[in-house]
């Protein structure tokens, strides 16, 4: 029974945390939002590529692929780090879930040697329509999209779809309708498997929203304790008067207790565990539910100047706001959980907890 | 007790309901936060006074109709009923109009308010300071007298659409050692002055309805001043009570808001009632918007009737920032993946304004005094809790 | 559109609140939980003597049957003052509840002047037995009980029944189960009268218990006013904590927007109004969150103190947390709402408030 | 991360399991906060020592199984899960045990860890006076050296259980110039000492199960120093951390609770689920109950491995205090109009003891530090917010 992480699997986390504080400050991410015109294209491949150097598309691909084979629970520390930073979608839907995907199909299938390989090199995107998902993250800039057809799985090509694309609250995320046309050269996995491996990528996706809404909250925090701490009123810091402790001390009482839950389900996740569904379900809703009080906190111990553009709150606070129903809203991971617990036979109470 | 209206309530309500259902523009005007949006509020208020709806609770002589609180809750429900637009006026005919017919010189009344019913004044407020927020007192932008002119220096913020506006009004610092609320004069100052430079807030919508104000040696004539030197923090005061935030925060908003989303709930109800708590979250919503309003009613049913105001009324502006912030969470929740949509997208359909709405909720529990600063007055005001 | 009340109830509801304070003081309600066995009975029925004395239970006794022929409206200040000072639902139930059944019945039903006028008198308690309660409260201690049977009305004499005493967290509350027979002799109403006889009786009983839960709301905040003044730690009344300042500044907004819907309703039920019991379920769910809200608090801002038997608290706190699913729970309640207002046809939005 | 237990743990977990199918009394014993119930809880708790089960922590040597604190979750839900009793021995074995092992000479251990272990000796806690709650530095009860002996005068409160119990253990003044924190001593003291008036205090449910415990020129000798005199601040912090929390508030208990929530409402549903937000409630209930054990056993296994707890452990307190007022307040809701009733009853059917818990689970947010406390100690010293 161990909780902890390995000291590769924490240095790793450390080097995309330095890695991110440098290259995509808060300073990128406005010009991403704002900037769509001028040079917000080459800002991205920029960027692009030194997420690709550090290997990060790499991590789950199986090392027979060329990645580093690793798990669900490695992500769990990475797509905090997405979270804190505010990446954008297209990096956790590729290197995660279009790879879980992927690695899930016969070795005889050439889609998979093929991608996989591209994607651990870290040069192409990949988009994935999950019909939990009502539109499809970034499908407008991938290079293949992964779609989903009465259960089978269908890899199109990005030269054969037509896209619309939606502004989401969060600038940084655009939500696309792909129109497209099945056909059995696009079809790479049948219905029976198509369906294990779309269970597979609905609880990945909100396994990866629970992750980065955690680190997401984490930001929101560290971006109000140190506006707090400035800020003065009545001569005195706002941050020690007792109701602003409150709001982001209760933040931090739902932070604590998501972390958790938040690992346990990954595991389950890695382990194939039955009850994984229903963890990762507790997972997005309490991440949900520490970020949705960070934002609500946040806004409200900066004061007026939570209100405005200008404040970085914001910007997290949005993108927080638009993962909470990706990936199963919340009355989709409720069920989830009340179809598995809330019934005569299930194995609650204590010494229940874990396998 | 007699919950009622009289008939000729009765018939003030049909006369509003006929001339709204005549002129409320058919097509939703463009946000009042841009230039175009507040030509279009301007002329729409303009419309709105010729019409002689423009300030239903001013003085018959000076263009109203001398409504009565109870008279303006109705006016204010059929001009919310009707989905006419914001009031891009209401700093001007809310905050300043009532102050200035009750500080302003005979000849201050004649030059101001009726240029500000017609809409050819346009007026901004100019409170709060980058140090001054929630506590006002701690208002620091000097205005040191030099003969028959004051000049001023220093930063107003959160200045309600600035940008646009011909006046501004606030409170200055006339006497450079005092301190607190001492030393503060109401002077109005034109924002087209030498001096004055305005910079542009962006909100949470990317939109910048608010601005930055600084004052850089601006010379204002003393006729200018609204009541006393030094005595502002009285002037300011006065007003700053109920009515004034009732002028605001009209019951019938967040009653049509309730309506609206007991309309989304409807026709989104399959998808909706999978999250138990939603049905719940939305009769929640509809008591407390009936809560406010009947709250509201009361309050001015004792006032019409000669009574004072209580520190009770503390208690309005938490409960309805509360519920505005409630009532579009839960739309947000019952839209649930649409909800993050921006409503021009090509697949946002049905999403509505909500999310701007919601955007827009999450300013309620911090303007006009933060809810909690408004906590600890009713503790000490209402309560009598220690300070 | 006037919400104010006349000075003449204005003057009653002062004069009933300093009886009860001289009458009815905290520790008269100790000895009445604790010591059933001694002189409890004789301070009852002193206190009963002396509240008749008020013209209490005349209230809304017609004028043609020797009482004040008073409303609905009036109530809703007398039941404020009964739950201020925890008087027992025998009061409330004879008075009022009983008082509209018997009202209700033709002129030419015997039991309706004989009742009615020794109600008025003050010396008879009447239980009233309608089926939205599970017991009947203070059954045991009736002379008279209203029953239901089929939507019936019967009027059953105290010595006709059996009954069974179960204890209330309320220690001054006695539920009881009734068993008895109903016969034509007993019949009173007939299921057609019954039914809105017993309609008419759920909106009162809803109404009397929300306006007994605002007064023990006000009585609870109070009391910790009062406690938080005095009491002090780290060297300061700790009612000058911020903290502690908000948790009763928040009951006091409950309370303040309960108010004029308990208001509303009983004035729409007065009037007949056909929404009338919409606004009845709407003043039972306001006033039941602010006690429950007023007990947590006041709970929290006394400390240790707020957990003992000692502390006046718990007295008022338990009284609301018994009147809190009393005359439909809160699912009772909000369906009468949902199906009132959910729906298409419903008038909702501004200009619907009042008929 | 590995999330499984070892084939060893999963065998203690057997061993536990078997010995309290055998053991458990078959008939729930009398609330211990009555005089007969605590002799029931005392006869029970020799028996599980007896059986090896009392103080599975405890070093081997003492008595106990020297089990790290994974095993010690292990044992709690197989205790839990088995029906058993409360711990009425707590305050002994939790608490004082293992500052006695601490802090305490070999004679001391000696003399008192046997008799604390056979349940000779039942221990009270005697740290809160009238004046001192959460500010636990504020104490004012005085133990003043004289030759061989302390002379105790003053005031104890909120004492658990004092009637009935042997002993008791807390700090005093034992020097009187001294302030706050200084100058305070760890002792232990025999409660039927001349001098010593203890005195019953009701609490919600209206058994005494707290006393207060005066002292009048109480002579303690001074041998029942427990670490240095004017040292009894470091004695008592140094154990009233992490550990000690976690041993009085088992995630078991929790998970228990929720299960027997899960069952109630599913007894109920039809009932329940008119209101469309119980549900929802029960939903939480097992959600929050999880997240308890998990972060209980996360913060364990990082112990077990020589890690150091931080002040993030500041947030369990608030944790379960809301969970478990959750729990039952949801309880309560299921219950509905059945809630008020006191179980013992002839109509109380199916009601069980959900109103004595949910009256226990009110105190949670006050004791061991107001949840407000708390609040601020971990904006403070987890968040590095400004004093």
């Amino acid at each position: 029974m161990d909780f902890t992480f390995s000291e590769d699997q924490i240095a790793f986390r450390d080097t995309m945390h330095s890695f991110f504080a440098k290259e995509l400050p808060v300073e990128t991410i406005r010009k991403l939002w704002e900037n769509e015109a001028a040079d917000a294209s080459s800002i991205r491949a920029d960027l692009a590529g030194k997420i690709a150097e550090q290997g990060l598309f790499a991590l789950s691909v199986p090392e027979d692929f060329g990645g580093l084979g690793l798990s669900d629970v490695d992500w769990v520390l990475m797509t905090q780090e997405l979270g804190y930073y505010g990446v954008t979608d297209d990096v956790v839907d590729t290197a995660y879930i279009a790879v879980g995907i992927l690695a899930g199909l016969p070795d005889d299938q050439p889609v998979k040697a093929e991608w996989l390989g591209r994607i651990a090199e870290g040069g192409v995107r990949v988009a994935v329509g999950h019909p939990a998902n009502r539109l499809i993250a970034h499908a407008d800039r991938a290079d293949l999209l992964l779609l989903w057809h009465n259960d089978e799985v269908h890899a199109v090509p990005a030269a054969s779809v037509q896209v619309s694309v939606n502004s989401s609250v969060d600038l940084g995320r655009r939500l696309c309708r792909v129109n497209w046309t099945p056909s059995p050269a696009t079809r790479i996995a049948d219905a029976a498997l198509g369906k294990s491996l779309w269970a597979d990528a609905l609880n990945r996706g909100a396994l990866a929203a629970a992750g980065q809404m955690l680190g997401l909250a984490q930001r929101m925090v560290d971006i109000s304790i140190a506006y707090t701490a400035e800020r003065k009123q009545f001569g005195k810091p706002i941050g020690s008067f007792q109701a602003v402790k409150h709001h982001l001390a209760n933040v931090a009482v739902k932070s604590e207790f998501s972390r958790p839950v938040l690992e346990r389900a990954a595991y389950a996740l890695a382990e194939g565990q039955s009850q994984a569904g229903e963890f990762v379900s507790h997972a997005k809703l309490a991440c949900g539910e520490a970020a949705w009080l960070a934002s609500r906190s946040g806004i409200q111990v900066h004061g007026a100047m939570g209100y405005t553009w200008e404040v970085d709150l914001q910007i997290f606070m949005k993108r927080a706001w638009a993962l909470d129903a990706a990936w199963g809203d919340r009355a989709v991971h409720k069920n989830r959980i009340a179809d598995g617990y809330l019934r005569a036979d299930a194995l609650l109470g204590a010494g229940n907890t874990f396998n | 007790m007699d919950l009622k209206y009289t008939p000729e309530q009765i018939a003030f309500r049909q006369e509003v309901r006929t001339w709204m259902q005549a002129n409320v523009p058919k097509v939703p005007l463009q946000d009042f936060d841009t230039e175009e949006g507040f030509m279009q509020h301007r002329a729409w208020e303009k419309k709105l006074n010729e019409g002689g709806w423009g300030m239903v609770t001013w003085p018959r002589e000076l263009g109203g109709r001398s409504c009565n609180l109870i008279e303006w809750l109705i006016f204010e429900e059929e001009y919310w009923r009707a989905g006419a637009p914001l009031r891009v006026n209401q700093n001007g005919i809310f905050l300043l109009g009532p102050t200035l017919m009750e500080y302003g010189t005979d000849e201050q009344k004649k030059r101001f308010l009726p240029r500000m019913a017609s809409c050819e004044d346009m007026w901004a407020q100019a409170w709060s300071e980058p140090g001054a927020g929630s506590d006002m007192a701690a208002i620091r932008t000097k205005a040191v007298r030099d003969g028959d002119h004051y000049v001023i220096n220093g930063q107003k913020t959160w200045s309600t659409r600035a940008r646009w506006a011909d006046w501004g009004f606030g409170l200055f610092r006339t006497d450079p050692e005092s301190e607190r609320h001492h030393g503060l004069s109401y002077i109005l100052v034109p924002l087209d002055l030498p001096g004055i430079t305005i910079r542009p807030i962006r909100q949470l919508n990317g939109l910048a309805g608010f601005a930055e104000i600084f004052f850089d040696d601006v010379k204002v004539p003393v006729e200018n001043l609204l009541g006393k030197e030094g005595g502002g923090w009285g002037v300011a005061m006065a007003t700053a009570g109920f009515e004034r935030g009732l002028m605001l925060r009209s019951p019938a908003r967040y009653q049509e808001t309730a309506r609206r989303l007991v309309s989304l709930y409807l026709a989104n109800r399959e998808e909706a009632d999978r999250d138990a708590s939603i049905r719940d979250a939305v009769i929640k919503a509809w008591m407390d918007a009936e809560a406010y309003t009947l709250s509201t009613y009361r309050t001015a049913s004792k006032l019409v009737q000669g009574g004072k105001i209580g520190p009770e009324s503390s208690t309005n502006k938490i409960f309805w920032s509360e519920l505005d912030i409630h009532m579009h969470e839960t739309a947000m929740r019952i839209l649930g993946p649409r909800a993050e949509l921006l409503p021009e997208g090509p697949d946002a359909d049905g999403v509505g304004n909500w999310l701007d709405g919601f955007l827009f909720s999450l300013a309620g529990p911090i303007y006009a005094g933060s809810n909690e600063i408004q906590r600890n007055i009713i503790a000490e005001r209402m309560l009598g809790m220690p300070r």
